[in-house]
């Protein structure tokens, strides 16, 4: 039984001691991370193909359809058949295309994809290393996605991959400001920037419940920064073709695809270590195989959110975007890690209980969202008014 | 070596074969994703079938490509005009193999009912057709059995006597 | 300082929302599109010749193909044309029956039209495929009436094809019934989406004057405040019989568009509950000869379609075949306005523009 | 305004310009082609005709007709035909999109299919055919140019996919 309840982590020391008794030390723990680094990218293969299939039968649900179910029982093969497909499909290369930048766009791409999984806890002991700067590692890696598209819209000598590729960098290095002022704030509360001791500094409350502001705010970030609807805008299907990778086919393209959710993956991961607790949850230290579920129900959670998304709204224009980001995330955040240092502060001068800080803390990010909203409000509803100087009465003849 | 010998050999390497001929149908037949391109009329029982009556998804296929590079399948729904047709013929160049053509109604077929002066008289003059699913417009169901059928094609072929891996 | 360059992008003839085969060819500095230069012809399948060699009523079925989301308003114009050529009477029954054909395709075309536009703004299908589904059941309608889905091919000069079957009354209402219930509910998706109110609202702005001047017509035209609906101004068939409005908006942008559309479709519903109603016994179908030779003489008539003026203008020089066919494509003329619009914009307003002026090229290239 | 009236108020402004009103399903006035313009705008700016429905053509043998159909964008309006002979040769008309911009496509139209010049015209091209297309489609003594531009691309397309 004990072995069960932790089954990951205790297989995994298990095999750890059998290597042991006949390598060197240092020959197994260099097969030991070899191997860590395999189920990790085969976790996320697997990951990727769930999430295409839940994302075509979500939205096709959403839809009124019902989706993939031709390949195996209820189409849980599709995603196998597409990847094989697009592993034996030709790649076509541009005459005109940057080779090399062409070719090594979408290996980067999937690089810098699978790069943040070093540090992220999957669950309770299950993380490739803690290092104490977890946070910093994962923002300044999953920025390097933005090199694989400029590269890409570059490399295919195509005018829609060149916009596409445009748009991308413009939108990414936006949205990482605010996206790293909100990860700053959870920072400040647990006063670590490891992802771990985030994880067991959520033990009593989620941080979602104290820094509900900053939540939100990630997760728009996170969106934008993933490239999912409403901010699609780097492959807008209906304006630029397929963007950046409008060239690639066969496997380059299934590497970007593959980029792509494991991004989604990645900012839903990183939402749900910051502020949902990570991989806890009831019974987790009595049965930490429980952990791993908790981990991913509370990821697929928020993926589900982003499939929903995709599903219902419409996509903004790129200055929107870029003005939603500039003009209205990147003052709230910046005031939320303001108002969270504050509160703090005033929290520890005071010597208030656990409980009561968390209700301060809560309450100053009610209060700042209030203003916000009124702010916003206020600013684009005078803004509208001179410019749309329009109520759209329709008149009846 | 015995003729039993050789036969036990070839069969080996047929079974072998036979295996990977048939993960390679399936993976082929079971996501093939068609291009988004419309010409007319037809264009939209295509799009009706990929609507909540017909579902096109069902067989993997409502992950249309805009752009034709990832494209496995396209759908010649409607008239091919003299104007269009070397687009036409650019757009199936661009597509990486393995690519199929459905020819959809009867225009893509034959022209149709517009046997004038700018009509191509049928897709097929400037490249292959797979399936013809004729009509006018082909209903979505027929569509879906021209689908169906192209399917059926794909199961038959074999790695070894595809066009596409031939040295040219 | 730096020199800049603007950049040629050919939107089209294969783009996915271009509705179709229809070719920009764009002057762009950046993303901010400088010029537009409209290309047609992609799909021009030469009707109007074809039309020539072909007896008056071998060529309904080319009417149907124009603009194939309604195909019934074009059979409309046609009939309408020839029997005013030939100067036939149309029995009461079957004028009832095409309001009703004529209202259900007019609500056809603007599901799909708000559909596409959603889908051109990056609405991932699911608003295009419940306007779809939508749209299918007033198919089945169609299709219970005359066979066919799409290309209904369902007017004949003095009347209709076939009387309508027992069961397409009451069916019908349930229609009818049905689409009120949704068109709420897509607003409720929709109309006040602040994404959508983005990306919509300012945009495209067409002054009433450039309107009239490039002979705009349909809901475009009616989206920038001038309340020209032929159905109202020269009323054709019995619709002066039913009470409707014409809604217009005086902004003219893109959201007014779709607002006008929507407000169109209740019209339209309001109109066939009318007509239902009201719908007399009686033939469908007035004594024409089989092979009609109208004589000699031109005529234009015109229709409300749901895009815009629709009008057939037939030559006779007594012959059995129309000496010359021609068609006034709404759509064709609304595209005029095109490159004004969308100067000093972006793509994506570029996108969104041509979904709301709604066009189908089967029409414009003919 | 009936039509009657606004042929008398033509004839008043443009003696000569008529050339003859033939008895039709509807009201037609045939103007001489170099007075159109002049004509044109003033029935716009003056008589209110501002809505140019449509622009059309018929080939008549061995002259053309250009037809336009004016009208108001006002409740229980008519339409006024106008109609203009060229002789084929020359086969020029005075374009009309100066006046309304809804003019341009419909002539592009007329000169694609038909041939008709239209002198002022801002970017007159064809519209529908290719640039280079031989001959104009709605002419009665049109026959399809052969062999044409596709031909030759099957052919090439075929050679190539022969030997390539």
């Amino acid at each position: 039984m004990a072995f069960v309840s932790d089954l990951f982590v205790n297989s995994w020391n298990w095999i750890a001691v059998q290597l042991a008794r006949f390598l060197p030390p240092w020959a197994a723990e260099l097969v030991m991370m070899f191997a860590g680094v395999v189920v990790l990218i085969a976790f996320l293969l697997f990951m990727v193909m769930l999430l295409t299939l839940l994302e075509r039968k979500v939205v096709a649900r959403i839809a009124d359809r019902i989706g993939p179910n031709r390949v195996g029982p209820f189409g849980i093969l599709q995603p196998l058949a597409d990847t094989l497909k697009l592993i034996i499909k030709e790649n076509t290369e541009p005459a005109q295309a940057d080779h090399w930048v062409f070719r090594l766009a979408p290996a980067v791409a999937v690089t810098a994809a699978l790069m943040p999984y070093a540090v992220i806890p999957l669950g309770r002991g299950m993380v490739g290393t803690d290092i104490n700067v977890g946070v910093l590692y994962v923002v300044s890696i999953s920025s390097l996605t933005v090199i694989a598209i400029l590269m890409a819209g570059w490399g295919g000598c195509n005018k829609y991959s060149l916009l596409g590729g445009m748009r991308a960098v413009a939108q990414m290095f936006s949205f990482e400001v605010p996206l790293a002022l909100c990860l700053a704030s959870v920072v400040l509360l647990t006063g670590s920037l490891s992802l771990v001791s985030i994880t067991e500094a959520q033990r009593e409350l989620w941080l979602v419940l104290v820094q509900p502001v900053g939540f939100l705010l990630y997760l728009l970030c996170g969106i934008a920064e993933a490239n999912r609807s409403p901010f699609d805008i780097p492959e807008a299907e209906s304006e630029l073709v397929a963007g950046y990778h409008t060239e690639y086919s066969g496997v380059r393209f299934a590497f970007f695809f593959m980029a792509e959710y494991i991004n989604m993956f990645t900012v839903s991961a990183m939402a749900t270590i910051m502020f949902l607790g990570g991989w806890r949850g009831p019974f987790v230290d009595q049965l930490p195989v429980l952990s791993v579920v908790y981990f991913l129900l509370k990821v697929h959670f928020l993926v589900f959110l982003m499939f929903w998304f995709r599903a219902t709204f419409p996509r903004l224009r790129i200055d929107q975007l870029l003005s939603l980001s500039w003009k209205v995330l990147l003052p709230i955040a910046l005031a939320n890690l303001m108002l969270t240092a504050l509160a703090d502060k005033v929290a520890h001068r005071a010597g208030l209980s656990r409980m009561a800080s968390a209700g301060l803390l809560l309450g100053s990010n009610l209060v700042l969202a209030g203003v916000a909203i009124a702010t916003l409000y206020l600013v684009y509803e005078r803004r509208r008014a001179p410019s749309l100087s329009r109520r759209y009465e329709i008149h009846w003849h | 070596m015995t003729d039993d010998e050789r036969i036990a050999e070839e069969l080996k390497r047929n079974i072998f074969l036979t295996t990977v001929d048939r993960i390679y149908d399936w993976c082929r037949r079971g996501s093939m994703w068609p291009i988004s391109f419309g010409l007319a009329c037809c264009a939209f029982e295509m799009i009706c079938a990929a609507a909540a009556r017909f579902d096109l998804a069902r067989f993997g296929m409502e992950a249309v490509r805009a752009t034709p590079r990832q494209a496995d399948l396209m759908i010649v729904a409607g008239t091919v005009t003299h104007k269009m047709a070397p687009q036409v013929l650019r757009l199936y160049r661009q597509m990486a193999e393995p690519k199929y053509v459905i020819a959809m109604g009867a225009c893509a077929i034959s022209g149709g009912t517009f046997r004038s002066y700018s009509v191509l008289q049928g897709v097929d003059k400037i490249i292959p057709v797979d399936v013809y699913v004729p009509g006018c417009p082909p209903r979505p169901e027929a569509l879906l059995h021209g689908i169906i059928k192209l399917q059926e094609k794909i199961e038959r072929q074999s790695v070894r006597t595809v066009p596409w891996y031939r040295k040219a | 300082m730096l020199k800049t360059r603007t950049i040629t992008l050919n939107l089209g003839p294969q783009h996915p929302s271009t509705h179709g085969v229809f070719r920009m060819v764009l002057t762009m500095d950046g993303e901010t599109i400088v010029d537009l230069k409209p290309i047609f012809g992609y799909l021009h399948r030469g009707m109007e010749k074809l039309a020539e060699t072909r007896t008056y009523l071998q060529n309904m079925p080319l009417t149907d193909r124009m603009d194939y989301i309604c195909a019934m308003t074009n059979n409309l114009a046609y009939a309408i044309t020839v029997e005013k050529l030939a100067g036939l009477e149309v029995p009461e029954r079957a004028e009832y029956i095409r309001v009703i054909m004529a209202e259900f395709t007019r609500v056809v075309n603007h599901l799909v039209a708000i559909g596409a536009l959603l889908n051109d703004l990056g609405a991932f299908f699911t608003p295009m495929l419940y306007c779809l589904r939508e749209r299918e059941r007033i198919l089945d309608l169609f299709e219970m009436t005359c066979g066919a889905r799409m290309t209904c091919n369902y007017l004949r000069f003095g009347g209709v094809a076939a009387d309508l079957p027992e069961e397409f009354v009451p069916q019908a209402r349930e229609v009818v019934a049905g689409l009120y219930y949704w068109v709420d509910d897509l607003e409720r998706l929709l109309t006040t989406n602040e994404i959508l109110l983005a990306r919509l609202q300012g945009i495209g702005i067409l002054p009433r004057e450039l309107a009239i001047n490039c002979s705009v017509t349909g809901p475009t035209l009616r989206a920038s405040g001038v309340p020209y609906d032929v159905r109202r101004a020269a009323p054709y068939s019995i619709y002066d019989r039913f009470d409707f409005k014409i809604p217009t908006l005086d902004e003219g942008d893109c959201y007014a568009r779709y607002l006008i559309r929507l407000a169109e479709i209740r019209q339209s519903l309001h109109i066939i509950e009318q007509a239902l109603d009201h719908l007399p016994p009686g033939e469908v179908q007035a004594k024409v000869p089989r092979l009609l030779r109208p004589p000699v003489g031109d005529a234009y008539a015109r229709i409300e379609s749901p895009k815009g003026e629709l009008g057939f203008y037939l030559v006779s020089d007594g012959g059995i075949s129309p000496y010359r066919f021609h068609v006034r494509a709404p759509t064709l003329i609304n595209l005029t306005v095109l490159p004004d619009l969308v100067r000093g914009l972006r793509i994506p307003d570029l996108v969104a523009i041509i979904g709301s002026i709604d066009i189908v090229m089967g029409e414009i290239d003919r | 305004m009936t039509d009657e009236e606004i042929l008398a108020r033509i004839e008043e402004h443009f003696p000569g310009a008529v050339v003859e009103v033939p008895q039709a399903l509807d009201f037609t006035i045939v103007l001489r082609a170099e007075r159109l313009l002049e004509v044109a705008t003033y029935l716009r700016d003056e008589l209110g005709l501002d809505y140019l429905i449509s622009v059309t053509s018929v080939d008549r043998g061995d002259e053309f007709e250009v037809v336009y159909h004016l009208g108001t964008m006002t409740d229980q309006a008519g339409y006024l035909v106008l109609k203009v002979r060229v002789l084929r040769p020359s086969a020029e008309v005075p374009s009309l999109t100066p006046l309304w911009r809804g003019a341009e496509f419909q002539e592009d139209e007329v000169y694609d299919l038909m041939g008709i010049r239209f002198t002022g015209h801002p970017n007159l091209r064809r519209i529908m055919m290719w640039e280079g297309y031989e001959g104009h489609p709605l002419r009665k003594d049109f026959r399809p140019p052969y062999p044409i531009e596709t031909d030759r691309l099957i052919a090439q397309s075929y050679a190539e996919s022969e030997n390539p």
